[in-house]
């Protein structure tokens, strides 16, 4: 079971949340492939989880 | 079952083709055509075809009447063939350049050459599904268009279709060496080739024309051949109307792109393929396509990537056999690519 | 429809699993196993299935019961898991090394370790559907050879059953990079691995073992990393027994691969591809055979070409579940690969 | 003869370094630093100077006072190392992007943190000969710019210097593998990165900054990583001003490159190295650099090659030393590059 | 200073030999004969040279009398011109496989024709100063050997000489795209090319006959294509003679290349590089030797590389020139080859 | 022994002509590989001599 969409804060893609998320918990959104903290529950929001700056080395 | 031909099957677009149309559940290869080579079996030139046919090629003169015939030939002997072709199957479908251009003095301009059979130019329906999926459903001629103009497209139109960007575009395509075909010269060979970065085409490249004909703005292209068999990838350089930001970009993308089988948006902050990427997509009918919107500069950038031998060639044109026929848009082309590769 | 789980699925050949298996048309993936990325999109890691599947990685403590269950973990660990696996599944097919070889003095000379489930080593069959199809239609322990191996044994088998060729077998084997996996280190790094011929076991690698079990020879194997991803060819010499000819040879491979879909035989007299070679399989379930005969030496070569995440691993693997399956031997292994490549 | 050091030593930079050095005739490689391998033999990490040099790697602490330190070592480590290294020898040349800015606040924005030694950089001379020659010839701390930093400089200077073209340059620049240095991680894993075209960044490259510094004119560059170990090629699109013609473009680079021992101009009409390319500089110090004009649209494009580790870094940077030390400017950097390869 | 002519300069070995004698400090290139580019700019053709030289091709009647003359022209040319060129120089330095052979009979078999100047075989000396430089120190006549049999040679000839193998040698030879010249036709085409693993010689191969002519063994050799342009490397499987050890072995090899310019030990424990490899060689004139004993098995492997069109073709030959002029050995020929690369 | 430069039609680089040029012969600019003929002699004349356009075939 999922609850109604998400929105990504930083692509605004859709981002599906099961109905047992729980605190904290980490998802990654489909459009940009950011993690993202629910950061509160009902309603369900999301923030850009802190993540350290994946570099490609070029 | 159809009965298909295809003209100029020895060649890198013909084995394309004919790797598809022999794996497509609704459709009979009658013939493949080779001045070269008939008589000889079809997988002593393509031998990825191994036991996957028999087929032999035959000459024009010994194909029967069909229901569409595929045109892979060089530049110039479509345009002369045509009417040949047109009366001895009921779909034509053109893979050269010959009938890409609504405009016979761009065709002159570009190509060098006047047109051979002007009148019929404004006859074939460009084999862009996405930007003209209905048209294609009952046309009978179809002009599919060029590899690095494919993805030039659909990296941009979203965004001129909503007026977001000034009407100029800057492109530099990047193309394997499978995009200048199996009969190219001594430039071709495999060390000169090998590792090359070559400005083929600092200005001027044909594909400029078809890109400026279907987003109606002017087109400017680089070309560039690197290291590869297969792929091309194009990045378009554009400036950001005032008004438009990353939102409305990403907005624009999304919605025109949302219910598109063969078209995905690939634009991910993480992993080594964020952007699009021609090497995960040999063999698939991918047009992957990206951007990243530079909102300080008032720029933004679009990538889109494709297998020039599937997108940017012969899958296309089976996409658009399949919505001719009203099959199932995907038919035949569901290989996704491969990784690692 | 069957259900089934993939362990080791964020690898090469977890990944060429699911691409296989995600298309595969009776088959539903229930679990993709990653201890790095549970909770994570299986298209993170394998690009090339961005629109193929929405699937999320999992732990392995969440794979519920399901049907079959493959093995693509690193050396070792397999042997380990194992009875948590068959507890959990009707049937375990195993990609690793682990259940290779019936002797466990073999495996410890080989592996460099004592074997932690020697009991079972007798259980499972080789999955070689053309030495093994009868008992693989029944068994619920399959171990898939190494991809090396499989391309030995089918290089030669056909000599030894009937005893055309001498007792001693030399090898010639070369390999891309993604033979070494997803997760090595420095020695695989682009620069360095880059147009390399990289002699990294110029004797005794371990695939020489299973050569050896199934064809009851000596075999010596020479292994060398290459310029490619994909791809695996292996050479191999032997001596002719008196008697044994050209016209003998023949006639072996074709009596013996007549009607196997998966083999195909390439010793043509012209063309560039006339003996077997990795490129034009990448994707394809195919491993193409060829020789030849010096009789004037009384020596032959034989060669045999694949992809080593297909035949040689993943693609096999599919291929015997669908015998085990009663299914059709081929289904969701069609794609012929690709020219040029 | 004098005594140099290199940090950063068992880096791709460091061992191209030595390379020159080694071969050098006026100069004795007194200390190859390294944190990792101090004791160990530098060609065990470099192996084509097996028998070139029987040198073991330091570490910091045990060099001596010599003449001139070259830093290659990561970004950041130069400048909090600086003090140290000019406290030990007469010249220091420095090849991080450390001393590449003369504005803080630019160097904040490009690389995401303050700078560690502000008051001295104004004191660092640009390592472009081409430029800034006759400063370099007393120049005690040298910073040699970026890799695509130099192929964009140099290939517009000319016309920047003589007001041919509008204030705003678009790079286009690729790149091989070895551009982003031996301590890469998995994205630079041999399978993920061979055949790549990757847009690393699609917008604000680190580059950019520095080619507006020496240009004076808003630069924008979009950088792709494409199948190469080594090699950068820089395409920019320009405006032409009023007034400026095909004509005025060639006298400008013939003018601007005539004595220059290492920059060679490539326009030509014919061949497949008609325009620069990388392949045929590998280990040769020279930046090829071509151009088109298209008068009609009033724009051009600029087209230069250089190899990354040589003129693109280590090369450049023995240029330098040459010129400062009033050696001949090509001492040591006589190797022409290979055809084909 | 001598005057040296080149004949086939266009070719690759005579691109590669301009290159050498161009940067060659006794030398002075006084002729490059092409008949296909008389009058043409030699850059033109060999675009590493631009900057390099000014100089012209030449047609064979525009020589004059020279010193030394390098034949670089295919097979058969040679000794159907080398009365000519006899007359014409004091020295011919042959690079073609036309005087490698002393047995007519034998030459006949491999090539397939009869020789035309089979009464000057003898006089040849065999361009391998590590057998002959006694010899070649007053050669007026100099056959080059192939770039797989200088490999092969090397690789077992101190085993053979101390008889520590039995008297049968496998070779396993695999090879880059420049070693079948410029000239090649559409199976050298980069599509089909890129990425091979073509067994272009099976059995066979005229490699042998050099090889077996200085060893004085029989010895079979499988040649492969491989994805590199320049490189070659040779696997040698051997078996030990009763007594012969790993001690012995070792012994053998570095007794017998101590005091080698030429010829590099490489037979690590560690390292990417531990054995041979050809792409740290490129441009250089190294043929790296390495090996592993199997004792137990009782066989051993030799491993060699070299740059085809180097210590394979052209650098070797400057290397006889050296030595026949009194020269030191490694004049012009000390570039130490690139990493990465 | 070569004339003083002659000047290249097209790219405008200075081309070396031998003093024993005749006409029609063919001689290569350095600049952009044009082939040029010369035309007249006394003074000597360069014109881009014609030649099928060469395609690289991309
Ligand atoms: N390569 C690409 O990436 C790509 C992508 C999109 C579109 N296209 C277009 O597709 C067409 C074919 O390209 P390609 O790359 O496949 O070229 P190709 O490999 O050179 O093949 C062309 C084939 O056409 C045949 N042919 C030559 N002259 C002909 C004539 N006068 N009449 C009929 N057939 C003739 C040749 O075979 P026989 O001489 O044996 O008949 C040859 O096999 C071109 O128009 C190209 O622009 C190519
Ligand atoms: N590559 C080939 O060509 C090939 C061909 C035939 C057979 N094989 C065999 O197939 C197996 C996988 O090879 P590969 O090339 O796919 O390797 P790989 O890319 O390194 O993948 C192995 C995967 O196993 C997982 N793993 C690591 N340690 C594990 C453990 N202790 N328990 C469970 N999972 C673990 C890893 O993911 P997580 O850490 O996220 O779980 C990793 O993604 C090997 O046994 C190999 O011999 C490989
Ligand atoms: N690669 C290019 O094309 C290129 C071109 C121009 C300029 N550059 C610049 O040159 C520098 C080196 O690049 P590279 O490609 O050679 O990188 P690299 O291969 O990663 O080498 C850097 C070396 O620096 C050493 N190092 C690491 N941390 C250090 C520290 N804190 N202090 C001192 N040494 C340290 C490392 O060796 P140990 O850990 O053993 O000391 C390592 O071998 C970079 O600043 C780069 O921007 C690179
Ligand atoms: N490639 C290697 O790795 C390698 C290594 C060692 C030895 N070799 C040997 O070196 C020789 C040249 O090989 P390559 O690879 O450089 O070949 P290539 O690239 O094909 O060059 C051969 C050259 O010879 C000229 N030529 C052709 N026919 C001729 C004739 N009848 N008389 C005089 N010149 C003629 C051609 O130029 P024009 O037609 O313009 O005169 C051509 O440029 C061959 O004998 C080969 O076996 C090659
Ligand atoms: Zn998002
Ligand atoms: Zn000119």
């Amino acid at each position: 079971m999922t609850t109604p969409m998400q929105t990504c804060p930083e692509c605004e893609d859709e981002v599906r949340i099961s109905q047992a998320a729980r605190l904290n918990e980490i998802v990654e959104c489909a459009g940009c492939r950011n993690e993202l903290e629910v950061v509160a529950l009902n309603p369900t929001v999301l923030a850009l989880a802190p993540e350290v700056e994946e570099d490609w080395g070029e | 079952m159809i009965r298909v031909a295809v003209v100029g099957a020895a060649g890198y677009i013909g084995g394309e083709l004919l790797r598809l149309l022999i794996g497509h559940p609704e459709v009979e290869v009658a013939a493949a055509v080779s001045s070269r080579f008939p008589g000889k079996r079809v997988d002593g030139v393509h031998p990825n075809l191994r036991s996957a046919t028999d087929l032999l090629f035959c000459s024009a003169d010994e194909v029967d009447e069909c229901d569409t015939v595929f045109l892979a030939t060089p530049h110039r002997a479509a345009m002369t063939q045509i009417h040949r072709w047109i009366g001895q199957a009921k779909q034509v479908i053109d893979l050269t350049g010959d009938f890409r251009l609504d405009d016979t003095e761009v065709y002159q301009r570009y190509y060098g050459t006047a047109h051979a059979a002007p009148h019929l130019l404004g006859d074939f329906v460009p084999g862009i599904p996405e930007l003209h999926r209905e048209s294609l459903r009952s046309a009978d001629l179809i002009s599919v268009p060029g590899c690095m103009a494919v993805a030039g497209v659909l990296a941009l139109y979203p965004l001129v279709a909503r007026d977001l960007v000034e009407p100029m575009a800057q492109f530099d395509a990047r193309t394997g060496s499978s995009g200048s075909g199996a009969t190219a010269g001594e430039a071709n060979l495999h060390a000169t080739r090998s590792g090359a970065m070559r400005v083929f085409a600092p200005t001027g490249h044909r594909h400029e024309a078809e890109i400026s004909r279907h987003l109606g703005i002017p087109a400017r292209m680089t070309a560039t051949g690197v290291e590869a068999v297969r792929g091309v990838q194009t990045i378009c350089h554009v400036t950001l109307r005032p008004g438009a930001d990353r939102s409305a970009v990403r907005g624009a993308f999304r919605e025109q792109y949302r219910d598109e089988p063969f078209v995905r948006l690939v634009a991910h902050q993480r992993g080594a393929f964020r952007y699009p990427e021609p090497k995960i997509l040999l063999g698939s009918n991918f047009c992957d396509v990206g951007y990243a919107v530079d909102e300080a500069a008032g720029r933004m950038v679009t990538i889109a990537a494709l297998d020039n031998l599937m997108k940017g060639g012969a899958g296309n044109a089976v996409q658009c056999l399949n919505i001719r026929m009203g099959w199932p848009e995907a038919l035949g082309l569901s290989f996704p690519g491969l990784h690692p590769v």
